[in-house]
């Protein structure tokens, strides 16, 4: 399972490349006479209430990352394009290239993207009145059929994340995909050691220490210790609310970031991958985190994206046997409320098929399409629970994985992403980033950070 | 040739006048295509970038703009960090130039005195390699091979010298970021000096072999003074370049860790795709190009580029 | 100062067939102090042998001794040489001040004040003072002559090397200059090498010539050794201007039958023939003498081709009437001597200055005869050389 | 130039030629093995991880010795997106390569040889085009594409080359005319030369080893760019990188893929590389032909 | 094929105070077909009117016509022009062959095999037709030279303009380079102007002669009336090598006092003089002759300081007996004529031989005399020319 992206495979499974073929980094498809079976019966969206061919012929540019979400739906896509008349346009690129684009286009007014996708600076975008709010579109009826698509089956992290992380009264875009941390760990060293499965952070301190010092060329554990707004202070997110404090005790003069709770967080956090972590800890990206894991240099990842889950277990993994997966462990006297991350796609106010835009919206998070995703495909990051919920879906994933992420989606927290949250967060992650390398101490890190982000409020 | 317009034919048919047309104006249709395109890249982007710097907002409506003087300057350098990263990018320049300047140089004129043509092309070749590695794919393979726990140059140094690794990301950051932009950018000194090389009259090196000079005074006295446009050239080139390197640095390091490889265009970046301050961005930008036009007109003035034929 | 040993060297450039000998198995003996003269034709391998000498370029085979050290592997710094180019090769970028100083910087350990010093003096000497500080390219040819010269001699080398180092400067300036790189060479008493091609140059200011052809060594001796005793047709004509006259014979019974005219052999060139039949006769312009009349039987009819009055003197371009071929044959005459073309004149060939060269080989089977005092004197000019 | 020589050494203390000569070569070639080490490992070690099979691309002790597979390169060119950005990329990079010659050279030579009003503040204008970050100027860039309806355009792709190269190409250009003496083309223009032709005929290639340098090196520049590339195409005119860049997901990094497009992005400059080789060192060194 | 006419030119190099006046004020009319021979010191600007001509320099003031065309504006390929450069000036990346078809292509339309034949051909002539395939680096100087001269002689131009194309032949080639450059410009009539510093060339080669000075012109005429009717002092030292000698000296009652000796001047010289005080008395080393021992009044004693044997002719040095200060002057004889350094011989100086100079200002005020026939062949050249 190739963590699903390279256009290598979806090129040429999805469709006759017809009018794009030369496009690179789309691999797009964008096929309106397919002819082959269709992948979903479309009888599973006509019962909806929904007028699916009012802008039959017209065509939707669809701006994504480079995601397993891209690999899964694309299959499904000719089903939408048969359903509607609408042609689709994909534009495909790495995170960070994506995110240059997307902020070229709508900060220009240029509106390419009927749909792109939306992380952490919705409420950026929001705010610059670049994102188009959904709710008229759901009040629209000819557009939008409530009981067909069961909006409560989506998690309530979800929900929550497409309204701005509590920040918009409205509709940002649709969550399509969800993550959540989890815990990983190596099952043969946990038998070698006869470890028992953290459930407390305590424990799992213990754990590493264990496999730290009794093996050789295996570090206790990795995690996120790079710089940026997604990568460190994702994780620290998750314990600085076990640790009982939130981000913004006050919005937006307190950050919360100097409390004790963080500062303990932060310093559990810090001396874990110091003590047990990998030379360099505060420079690891995710990948890095992964590669570590996938070679076998590791113990565990205290917590990390379910979505490695693929990663570790496939074939690019020199461990895929022994890796087992675990709820994320919480303070012995803390609240289990692991981070979690959607994907949502949103639409510009620029745009000029947004309402064209909104059907695939709904077409791509509904059930159907959803489930056919789970179930017929390699995807496993679903934001529906009743996905979660299917059997064929779980056996597929494995009983253990769907579980343990069933459970920890219930229960998680996502990030608030305020308006200058990449801004501040930045900053964050820098202070944190320092202290994990041992440059300043967790709680200087911290107050530097509650200062640094109360000041780019102020202004 | 100091009159540009010196007739070299007179007319008689049409082709005849055309070409003449063409002959006669000969510097002014050479330099016509050049100017165009630089007027295109350097006006539009330049004023835009100035307009963005002076507005509160950034909007394409120029009449609905706000100006605000010079605020954003002032937060690029109360807020932005602005200062501290021409303070990194300078250093970085500066050390990054010399080594580059120095080993390029020397691997040219070490490559040029080797005997055989085979072996001689394969340095050539190869020397030139390392500036064809695009630089997301160098920061991202370097960073795996980076890595203390799993890259291949820690190991490879802890197994196969005496000395510990350190962990290049995290501890020499700086040091990581020249020695990777020397690798990967010592190239283009090389190929540009190597050419120039070969341009030597090789009877001014015997001459100054007759003259008793030793090897390194040849090369002071004579080789490099009869290169040094071209020595002039490419390294005011890479030094420019050097000012505003981001790839393989951002893919590296992020600027990192904390901010201790945030360079200029780094700190642009961030002001730009992730504050979402395209107008700080800007007005960093508007003082760095004021900083390096000014630095350029410096060197130049300090240095010239007249050549030995002046 | 050293003696310097040429030993069987020679040259190729270039590999295999297209392989060009540009110096071919020449052996010398350079006494400390001479200074010895090369000349040949353009292409003869003059510079290169030189070259080879100065260490800039690697002979093929055979060795270069430098006082008693083998130099065939040391570079032109070790050999410690001062070289005038042919092409003059000045360093473009430095002033014709810094141009000279530069190899005493080089070289030597000498202050600022007195490379300063030595500079000034050689620039005045080459009349150069006044451009000290102009850069090469806006120079005349001239002056840039004068500038390699001087970089040249403001050094206190082993060796010095000039190639052709007077080509580009007029007639009274190369005066003025032979005799001053003269007294340079005397006072210091340095070996030098020299090529030329100013007949001037060659008979007055070398110790010894050294003449080439198709880079073989032809002659080595004093310039009037090689003038007045040529060791083959080759070096006979190229010395002396305009060259000296050559016709080509048979011998018939103590008679050379030459195209145009017959010349009596004397007893002393019968012998030296010998059995020889194929024979060349040489004589040099201002060796014949012309009649307006025949006087005895030695001199024969020739018309006036064209003449080129030089001034002083005329050179007098004739065919021999009975001549069956067209070439001509030049004789000096006085600038004064009233002459016009197509006139008949008598052309009178001295028995005492004749030589004979063997057709076949070209070497010589007779000298010409000088006066007494002057045959001494090359005597004694030509035994020390030995 | 640069001849092996055997200078230092006097008289007194003076080496066998052949051994300092042998010295010399062993010294110069260490240092240049050295740093052809130094340059060839991550080269190698990108090919090998390219050439490795799945999984075992980062694994430590590295498996200096393995089986390779061309299982990513197969996949790689079963991908007929990559294949087409592939060739995209190069017949814009290449076209562009030769317009930014015709038109940097040209101006570099005029530049050098002719007086121009205010030259220093000419050139040093020139030079300013590449003195910002690129995203700095990626945003006017976009606009004015989308207004001359050059964005998501091939030609719009070439001419943004030629953009990021042109100052190159008009500053090295400028400098290596200026080591050509003038006399070559006075030669050129009593010979009946017109100037263009003397430019052509006779400086030209006397430049050559300049022109082919900054030929490879505006190439590569355009090969690898990455931002304009990003920001200016969509579909029709996406280069290679943004390709290469795709094996960098969200959540995997496929190591092999990628490393075998970075290596397959290097192959071309090789190519490019080899074929132009002998004329990088071809310039006035065979000898002086003019008087000084 | 067209007259030039240079028309008040001047040529300044540099700016303000730096600047350097390389051609001062020339002006020339030179006739169609013409073959015009400039000489002059190192320096004096030969070069520089020659680039003027060709359009390389831009005169600082004055024309320059070509033909009846005003050129001042046209470029070096408007002029039609081919040159020798003093610094050959070859192209480095092409062929012997190459550079010299390149003119021909440049310039006409002639087909590939004629270009090819015109170049084989003026390379057969030059003798260097085995070359062409090889690049300039590979020749020797005087290769490198004639393949210059090569390529200027290929082309049929309006103007040849040769700067010192034969400097670096030896004098056989330069011999037959000259015959071959003036067969060819009186085959092709073509206008030239030539830049030498052989005496030979100049006195043979040109219809004219054009001396220069510091970039001033001080003659035009005749090679032989520029030698017999030097203008001034400066032409009659500069013509004829070895240079006349100049004794000083004051006119007292008709005896001109030299340092060393006195002459007594002529009736014609004393009304020459009339009320002049001091003088130059010039006469060439060939006018002068030597004798063992006194004959009449007009010789004087001298010591020889130098002999320079030159093969057939010998330059004495002499130094006069009573003289006060060091300079020498030097006497030609003939080459075997036994004569040693230190030797006392007696000096004579032919009265029609002697030229006398305005010490001051140079200019000739007594012109030797000619034989009678020669006298009158020069008359009738100085006619036509004037
Ligand atoms: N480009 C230049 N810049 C400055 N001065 C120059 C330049 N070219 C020539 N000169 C000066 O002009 C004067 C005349 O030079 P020119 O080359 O005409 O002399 P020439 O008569 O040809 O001498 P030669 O016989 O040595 O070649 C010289 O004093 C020279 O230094
Ligand atoms: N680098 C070279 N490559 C090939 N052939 C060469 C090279 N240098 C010289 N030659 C050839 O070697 C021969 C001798 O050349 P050299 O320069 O020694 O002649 P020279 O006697 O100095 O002649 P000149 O009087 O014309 O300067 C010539 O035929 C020349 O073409
Ligand atoms: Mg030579
Ligand atoms: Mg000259």
């Amino acid at each position: 399972t190739r963590g699903g992206d390279s256009s290598g495979g979806d090129g040429s499974d999805g469709s006759s490349d017809g009018s794009d073929g030369s496009g690179g980094s789309d691999g797009g498809t964008s096929t309106s006479g397919s002819d082959g079976e269709l992948a979903i019966p479309l009888s599973e969206y006509e019962d909806a209430d929904i007028d699916w061919r009012q802008f039959e012929g017209s065509s939707i540019n669809i701006g994504a990352v480079q995601h397993p979400w891209v690999s899964a739906i694309k299959p499904a896509v000719p089903v939408f394009e048969e359903l509607t008349g609408i042609d689709v346009v994909w534009n495909v690129l790495p995170e960070q290239q994506f995110r240059t684009k997307r902020q070229t286009d709508v900060s220009t007014g240029a509106g390419q993207f009927d749909v792109f996708y939306m992380d952490q600076v919705v409420n950026q975008f929001r705010e610059e009145g670049w994102i188009q709010p959904l709710d008229p579109f759901f009040d629209d009826d000819s557009l939008f059929d409530e009981d067909w698509y069961e909006p409560d089956d989506l998690f309530e992290a979800s929900r929550w994340q497409a309204h701005g992380g509590g920040y918009s009264d409205t509709w940002t875009g649709m969550p399509i995909t969800v993550e959540v941390q989890t815990q990983f760990y190596r099952k043969d060293l946990y038998d070698k050691h006869d470890l028992e499965v953290a459930e407390t952070l305590e424990q799992f301190r213990q754990n590493a220490q264990t496999i730290h010092e009794n093996e050789s060329d295996v570090v206790g554990t990795v995690g996120r210790g790079d710089k940026g707004y997604g990568m460190n202070i994702y994780i620290l997110n998750t314990f600085l609310r076990e640790f009982g404090t939130s981000l913004w005790t006050e919005f937006p003069t307190d950050s919360g970031l100097d409390s004790d709770g963080v500062i303990n967080a932060a310093e559990w956090y810090v001396s874990l991958l110091q003590d047990y972590g990998p030379e360099g800890a505060s420079t690891q990206t995710w990948s890095d985190v992964l590669s570590t894991m996938q070679e076998g240099r590791a113990g565990h990842i205290v917590s990390d994206a379910n979505l490695f889950w693929p990663g570790l277990t496939g074939s690019d993994s020199s461990v895929a046997d022994n890796i087992g997966i675990a709820k994320a462990p919480s303070p012995a006297d803390g609240q289990f409320s692991p981070n979690a991350f959607n994907w949502q796609i949103s639409t510009s106010k620029n745009a000029q098929n947004s309402e064209q835009a909104f059907l695939f919206m709904v077409w791509a998070s509904s059930q159907p399409t959803n489930t056919w995703m789970h179930v017929e495909g390699d995807a496993a990051f679903s934001v529906r629970q009743s996905v979660w919920e299917n059997d064929e879906f779980r056996s597929r994933v494995g009983e253990n994985f769907a579980q343990v992420t069933l459970e920890s989606l219930q229960e998680a927290a996502p990030d608030p992403f305020d308006r200058k949250y990449p801004q501040w967060g930045q900053r964050y992650s820098e202070e944190l980033q320092r202290a994990i390398a041992g440059q300043k101490s967790a709680e200087e890190a911290m107050t530097k950070a509650a200062s640094v982000a109360e000041d780019i409020y102020s202004n | 040739m100091s009159t540009p317009t010196q007739t070299e034919t007179t007319p008689q048919s049409t082709f005849a006048r055309l070409r003449d047309l063409w002959n006669d104006y000969l510097p002014y249709w050479f330099m016509a295509p050049m100017v165009l395109v630089m007027i295109m890249i350097t006006f539009f982007p330049g004023a835009y970038d100035l307009y963005l710097s002076l507005i509160a907002e950034s909007t394409l409506d120029v009449f609905a703009a706000e100006f605000v003087g010079l605020r954003n300057f002032e937060t690029a350098f109360t807020r932005g960090g602005a200062i501290h990263s021409f303070v990194i990018t300078i250093t970085v320049v500066v050390s990054a130039l010399l080594l580059e300047t120095v080993l390029g140089f020397v691997l040219a004129a070490l490559v040029a005195g080797v005997g055989s043509g085979r072996a001689k092309s394969f340095y050539r070749v190869l020397f030139i390699i390392p500036m064809a590695v695009a630089p997301v794919s160098l920061a991202t393979i370097g960073r795996i091979m980076l890595n203390s726990e799993i890259g291949i140059i820690p190991y490879v140094i802890n197994t196969g010298t005496p000395f510990a690794a350190p962990s290049f990301l995290s501890e020499v950051p700086l040091l990581t970021v020249i020695l990777l932009d020397a690798w990967n950018w010592t190239p283009f000194m090389f190929i540009i000096f190597y050419a120039g090389l070969s341009s030597v009259p090789k009877t001014l090196i015997e001459a100054s072999r007759v003259d008793g000079a030793p090897m390194w005074r040849r090369y002071v006295h004579v080789i490099i003074p009869y290169m040094k446009p071209v020595v002039f050239v490419a390294t005011l080139i890479r030094l420019i370049d050097l000012f505003r390197t981001f790839g393989v640095v951002y893919g590296l390091t992020g600027g990192g860790p904390g901010t201790a490889t945030q360079l200029v265009s780094i700190n642009i970046y961030e002001q730009m795709f992730i504050n979402n301050q395209i107008t700080v961005a800007a007005a960093i930008a508007i003082v760095y190009l004021v900083l390096v036009v000014a630095l350029c007109n410096v060197i130049i003035a300090k240095v010239g580029f007249e050549g030995v034929w002046d | 100062m050293a003696k310097i040993t040429i030993d069987d060297v020679t040259k190729r450039f270039g590999e295999g067939d297209e392989s060009i000998i540009a110096v071919d198995d020449v052996s010398l003996d350079i006494r400390d102090g001479e200074f010895i003269v090369f000349v040949g034709p353009s292409g003869s391998g003059k510079s290169t042998l030189m070259r080879i000498v100065a260490g800039l370029e690697t002979q093929t085979e055979g060795d270069i001794h430098i006082g008693d050290d083998l130099v065939n592997q040391l570079g032109p710094r070790a050999r410690d040489i001062a070289m005038v180019f042919q092409n003059y090769a000045l360093y473009p970028n430095m002033t014709v001040e810094e141009n000279m100083s530069f190899g005493l910087k080089m070289s030597t350990d000498m202050s600022a004040d007195e490379v300063e010093e030595a500079v000034t003096s050689a620039a005045e000497m080459m009349d150069i003072d006044m451009l000290l500080d102009d850069k090469p390219g806006e120079l005349s040819g001239g002056q840039q002559q004068r500038v390699a010269l001087g970089r040249a001699i403001v050094r206190d080398p082993n060796v010095f090397l000039m190639d052709e180092p007077l080509s580009n400067l007029d007639a009274k300036l190369r005066a003025e200059m032979r005799t001053e790189i003269n007294r340079l060479q005397n006072d210091l008493d340095v070996t030098t090498l020299y090529v030329t091609h100013d007949q001037t140059e060659a008979m007055t200011m070398g110790d010894r010539l050294v003449v080439l052809n198709y880079g073989e060594l032809q002659q080595v001796g004093t310039p009037l050794e090689c003038f007045y005793r040529p060791a083959n047709q080759f070096v006979a004509g190229f010395l002396g201007s305009p060259s000296m006259n050559f016709f080509e014979g048979n011998v018939e019974g103590g008679t050379l039958r030459a195209d145009g005219f017959d010349f009596d052999l004397t007893k002393r060139m019968q012998s030296a023939v010998s059995s020889r039949n194929e024979l060349v006769l040489g004589i040099r312009p201002e060796d014949m003498t012309l009649h307006d009349r025949a006087n005895s039987g030695h001199e024969f009819e020739a018309v006036v081709d064209v003449v080129e009055p030089m001034g002083s003197i005329s050179y007098v371009y004739l065919r021999a009437r009975s001549q069956s071929h067209d070439q001509t044959f030049i004789v000096e005459t006085d600038g004064q001597r009233p002459i016009s073309e197509g006139q008949h004149v008598y052309v009178e060939i001295p028995d005492r200055d004749v030589h004979l060269f063997d057709a076949a080989s070209g070497e010589t089977i007779h000298q010409r005869q000088l006066g007494d005092d002057a045959e001494m004197a090359l005597e004694e000019q030509i035994k020390p050389a030995e | 130039m640069a001849t092996t020589d055997s200078d230092s050494a006097t008289a007194s203390q003076r080496l066998d030629k052949d051994t300092r000569e042998k010295l010399i070569t062993v010294v110069r070639h260490t240092i240049l093995l050295t740093w052809s080490f130094i340059v060839l490992f991550p080269l190698y070690w990108l090919a090998s991880m390219s050439l490795k099979p799945p999984g075992t691309a980062n694994s430590l002790p590295p498996d200096w010795i393995f089986l390779p597979t061309v299982y990513n390169y197969i996949q790689l060119i079963q991908d007929s997106g990559f294949v087409a950005a592939f060739a995209n990329s190069l017949v814009m990079v290449s076209a562009s390569v030769v317009l930014v010659l015709l038109i940097g050279v040209p101006a570099a030579y005029v530049l050098s040889r002719y007086d121009i009003p205010m030259e220093r503040d000419v050139l040093v204008w020139i030079l300013s085009s590449r003195m910002l970050p690129p995203i700095a100027v990626v945003l006017p860039f976009f606009i004015i594409f989308r207004e001359l309806n050059l964005f998501d355009t091939r030609v719009g792709m070439v001419l943004m080359y030629v953009s990021i190269n042109l100052s190159l190409v008009v500053w090295v250009m400028k400098a290596f005319f200026d080591g050509i003496p003038e006399t070559l083309e006075e030669a050129a223009r009593v010979d009946g030369a017109t100037q263009f032709q003397g430019f052509r005929k006779v400086v030209l290639p006397a430049a050559k080893p300049g022109i082919f340098s900054v030929a490879i090196i505006s190439f590569i520049f355009a090969w690898i760019e990455l931002l304009f590339g990003l920001v200016l195409t969509s579909f029709e005119a996406v280069p290679v990188t943004l390709f290469v860049y795709s094996f960098i997901g969200s959540r995997s990094i496929e190591w092999g893929m990628l490393a075998a497009a970075s290596t397959a992005m290097i192959v071309p400059v090789v190519i490019f590389l080899i074929a132009v080789n002998k004329y990088l060192a071809a310039g006035l060194s065979f000898g002086v032909v003019i008087k000084e």
